[in-house]
């Protein structure tokens, strides 16, 4: 891509990265979550894939770096999930005590982030799973639409 | 359930077993000069030169000749039906939704 | 113990889930140790999925509630609906669970030959996994978006799957197939669970059944439903991309794609009877049924008959298999609202039908798998360059019959009892059916002959000479399915009476069924 | 804001959208079109999901700074986002399909590309 | 033939899905019961501000433990298909 493109987008992925982790880290209090943000965050990379070339991408990001953080998302998930399973599986279970069990009064207030039980660690579980994921498809499709075979 | 109280698999594999038990009877009474490698382990062909192997044997597509040949018309429409266009899958699909959704409100208003 | 019973049914779907997510980081350990952790998960879910069903068939049945605070506290305190996702196991769920876990766990030893002269090795695992977790939450949820994301786990792996052997232009045809048609089918089935919400603003099964009205919207939906499910589960005409997809997948997933479709169909009846139930019109649906089964069994055996692929051959008889499940239950069903014909023989309709299911699971799984054998070892799938195998591969070849003889219906194998049981009940419904059922049992048995001829008999082809029989895993998975093949020939009254009847008494009874989550309300 | 209407309007949408997807899913051979097809169905019932959930005058489900009002349905929101995740990964997957389906046969039309029949 | 069947099915089914639009609840006014209880509750049960977030990861969490499977399993898919094959000697 031109050196317009290249140099915008080396201002804009910052921006992208951190508005995607504020999204995933916000989920519980404000519009997003987990999906959203690993989707926004996901986009900055195929800013990067679109800008600099899959094939010099490559060099830096390889998929299977990618599939481990899409794993290791999904275990928080899926962890967190089995966690609860003293009580019921899914159970928030640090809904109400020390980690992020402030209760928020009810009706309208400024929020509070320290709040929402196991739910602001299962946004970061499933974001760091939809960035990874999302980023790994798009690393692919594209190392393959230009002819380059994924070493497995 | 009814039917499964008159039915027992059990006579059936006994009856197997005594007359696997008749044949395997007959069998040894047959001919013990049995040997392999020799002229009688040959294809036998009315005196002809069997053919190769390849030839020997009635290949799949040769089976059921005269079965598909009685329902030929019926066999060119099904075929001619499985066209394997993924479109006409969904059109299939489309129809059948549409002719039971038919069925399914004319039954209700009678 | 009894927490590990509370809790059997969720960990059925999350400790394969589980392994899923591990396998990718496990592989890097190594092939055994990624063998280990998959077989181990399977097997787990299989032992998880049996002491269930021996709690249920015991005690009734099974609803959890995901995060609640207890698991029989489907609704909340001083309030009138269930708010959460509820899984809700009743004996026909389990029923399907069972056919699952054995099919993924015969498929899965099965592949482990197959793999080393593969690459990829891990992610087939990894979606072999998925695919079993796919069917086991779609039998186990009681809620109607669940079983649309679970639909869609399935097509999916199964897609994926299907196209794993992507050296082969044919396979990613095949997968391209089956995940269009999921695609559709699957969003089809995502508005109907809108239509049903946009009215009663529920999403789970059985609050959904106690609210239902029938209405104008419910037809719509029902109508949807109906003809995507039926789509999943190749019905004819909507059959089409079976042969495709079963005919490229690789060993050992082909019967677990089969399976699905099994899954698929176990949801048209638990739309059927637990949603709709009584309330709509019986008779009708009933008929829309059995003729989409009628036309499964004789348009797909015809066509079996026709194939010269051994793996198309086979699907084709899935299909025609699958219409025997459609046309019992479908007898079963138009009767459902007169009790006196369902108890003379509607009940008996539907015990065979349901029999039908898990017979048919395992021969055709069987069956699939000896394809599968042959296409291994010979390289070919073409019923026309084969011959004189019954030499070089006797087990495979033994297998082989064992399967063919028991979907021909030829008595004493399990087939020949669940298709005695359609056969007798349909006969006193309409005696032309129970004719038609007839003939495609015969057509059944001769495009077997068919196969068997050209594959095993007369003399092997020169190229053939150094066949060898299959590697040991692969005989396993295959001797796996064929002792319960016989085992079920055997004692089919034993079957019948403690896991089909449990099954079909479940299926008719909606009322037990909305009971158990909404309190008998 | 739409209570003085005589049609659902949105709902009119949404079955616009539905029959252009499966119009373009039955006519068009075009592997890609057909895609395109299923993703235009798809928005169609995203949209039908996520009207569900509408109230008159609502405002967003989210209790932080919330001014006065009745709250839009929250359901259809988590389906909506559910069925959207679903459906880029099911595009994704039809998309790799049709490049492999390319590279093998050249074609990307769905008869020319076609070898599996009858 | 082809032709006919898609225009019949598409006008059908399009009939139908105009019918729904009219038959369905007045757009603004859905009836409410469940989602009632989840926007009265959810700060109380969840202590989560975001009643969407908590609709997705308490109420109906196990959905969106599907939909991260199916996301994963799509993953999975394509970087299988796109796999360097070793061709299998012939």
């Amino acid at each position: 891509m031109s050196k317009i493109v290249r140099t915008m987008s080396n201002i804009l992925i910052p921006l992208v990265f951190i508005f995607g982790l504020y999204i995933i880290l916000h989920g519980h209090i404000s519009p997003g979550g987990g999906f959203q943000g690993g989707a926004v965050f996901a986009s900055g990379v195929a800013m990067i894939i679109v800008a600099f070339g899959s094939a010099s991408v490559q060099k830096r990001l390889k998929e299977h770096h990618l599939s481990v953080l899409e794993s290791a998302g999904a275990l928080i998930f899926i962890g967190l999930a089995f966690s609860g399973l003293a009580t019921i599986f899914f159970f928030n279970f640090l809904a109400g005590s020390a980690v992020f069990g402030n209760i928020p009064p009810s009706g309208s207030n400024p929020g509070d982030l320290w709040t929402g039980g196991v739910i602001p660690l299962m946004n970061i579980g499933v974001g760091l799973k939809v960035l990874g994921g999302l980023s790994a498809i798009l690393l692919v499709m594209a190392l393959a639409s230009s002819g380059i075979e994924v070493e497995e | 359930m009814a039917s499964l109280s008159t039915w027992s698999p059990i006579v059936l594999v006994v009856a197997f077993l005594i007359l696997a038990a008749v044949a395997y009877f007959f069998r040894s009474r047959g001919e013990p000069r049995y040997k392999e490698g020799t002229a009688q382990t040959q294809v036998f062909l009315a005196g002809e030169e069997a053919p190769e192997p390849d030839k020997r044997h009635i290949r799949a597509h040769n089976m059921y000749w005269g079965f598909f040949q009685a329902l030929k018309r019926y066999y060119e429409t099904t075929m001619n039906a499985h066209t394997g266009i993924i479109n006409d899958y969904i059109i299939w699909f489309t129809s059948v939704v549409a002719i039971t959704a038919v069925i399914v409100f004319i039954a209700g208003m009678v | 113990m009894d927490s590990l019973v509370t809790h059997s049914s969720i960990l059925a779907i999350a400790i394969p889930l589980l392994a899923a997510f591990i396998v990718p980081l496990v592989s890097k350990v190594g092939d055994k140790a990624r063998n280990t952790v998959v077989i181990g998960a399977l097997a787990l879910a299989e032992f998880l999925v049996i002491i269930l069903a021996r709690d249920i068939y015991l005690n009734g049945l099974h609803v959890y509630t995901l995060g609640a605070a207890a698991t029989d506290l489907t609704i909340p305190e001083h309030y009138m609906v269930p708010v959460r996702i509820i899984l809700e196991v009743d004996a026909m769920s389990v029923f399907m669970g069972i056919i699952t876990t054995t099919i993924s766990l015969a498929g899965a030893i099965y592949s482990i030959s197959f793999m080393k002269e593969e690459t990829g090795g891990d992610r087939f695992y990894t979606l072999l996994l998925l695919l079993a977790v796919g069917m086991l939450g779609l039998v186990f949820t009681g809620d109607m978006f669940n079983f649309f994301v679970f639909l869609e786990i399935l097509s999916i792996s199964g897609a994926a799957l299907a196209a794993f052997r992507t050296r082969f232009g044919d396979a990613t045809e095949g997968g391209f197939k089956y995940i269009v048609i999921s695609a559709v089918g699957a969003l089809v089935v995502l508005f109907a669970v809108g239509i049903l919400y946009s009215q009663y603003n529920l999403l789970s099964i059985a609050a959904l059944a106690q609210a239902i009205q029938y209405t104008a919207l419910d037809k719509i939906a029902l109508a949807l439903l109906v003809v995507a499910l039926a789509m999943k589960l190749a019905s004819v005409p909507l059959h089409m991309w079976a042969p495709d997809t079963y005919s490229v997948a690789p060993a050992g997933t082909t019967p677990m794609i089969y399976v699905a479709s099994q899954a698929c169909l176990y949801g048209l009846f638990r739309v059927l009877f637990s949603l709709y139930g009584v309330s709509l019109d019986t008779l009708t649906i009933g008929w829309v049924v059995i003729i989409l089964g009628v036309l499964s069994m004789f348009v797909g055996v015809t066509m079996a008959v026709h194939q010269s692929d051994i793996k198309r051959l086979m699907a084709y008889h899935a299909i025609s298999q699958s219409g025997y499940m459609l046309l019992g239950i479908g007898v079963g069903l138009a009767v459902l609202a007169d009790p006196q014909a369902l108890a003379s023989y509607g009940r008996e309709a539907i015990s065979g039908g349901i029999f039908h299911i898990i017979n048919n699971a395992l021969y055709k799984g069987l069956l699939f798998l000896t394809a599968e054998a042959l296409f291994f070892a010979l390289g070919t799938r073409d019923l026309n360059k084969m011959g004189g195998m019954f030499r070089n591969m006797k087990y495979t070849a033994i297998f082989f019959i064992i399967g063919a003889l028991a979907i021909s219906g030829v008595p004493p194998f399990n087939g020949f009892t669940s298709k005695l049981m359609i056969y007798e009940s349909v006969y006193n419904f309409s005696p032309v059916l129970a004719v038609i059922a007839m003939l495609v049992s015969i057509l059944t048995l001769a495009s077997f002959t068919k196969a068997f001829q050209s594959a095993f008999t007369g003399p092997a082809l020169p190229q053939h000479d150094n066949v060898r029989e299959v590697p040991k895993p692969m005989l396993i998975g295959m001797g796996i399915l064929a002792v319960a093949i016989v085992f079920f020939s055997l004692f089919p009254s034993l079957v019948v009476d403690t896991i089909v009847t449990p099954a079909t008494d479940a299926l008719i009874d909606q009322a037990g069924y909305i009971g158990a989550v909404m309190g008998g309300a | 804001m739409t209570a003085g209407l005589p049609f659902n309007i949105p709902f009119l949408a949404v079955v616009a959208l539905i029959s252009i997807g499966l119009f373009i899913i039955l006519t068009q051979r075009n592997l890609i079109k057909l895609v395109m097809g299923i993703v235009i169905m798809e928005s169609g019932v995203n949209l039908f999901l996520v009207s569900l959930g509408y109230r008159t005058g609502g405002i967003v489900p989210i209790f932080t700074h919330a001014p006065e009002g009745v709250m839009v349905l929250p359901v259809p929101q988590a389906l909506t986002l559910t069925s959207i995740v679903i459906g880029v990964a099911t595009t994704a997957l039809m998309l790799s399909l049709i490049m492999l389906t390319y590279r093998h046969t050249g074609d990307i039309d769905a008869e020319k590309s076609r070898r599996l029949k009858g | 033939m082809r032709k006919a069947a898609v225009a019949v099915s598409l006008v059908v089914i399009v009939g139908l899905l105009v019918a729904a639009a009219f038959l369905i609840h007045p757009f603004g006014q859905p009836p409410s019961q469940m989602d009632d209880y989840m926007i009265e509750n959810s700060q109380a049960e969840t202590g989560t501000n975001n009643v969407v977030a908590a609709v997705l990861f308490d109420y109906r969490g196990f959905d969106t433990l599907g939909e991260a499977t199916v996301l994963f399993t799509a993953v999975t898919g394509v970087v299988m298909l796109f796999r360097a094959v070793k061709k299998r000697e012939s």
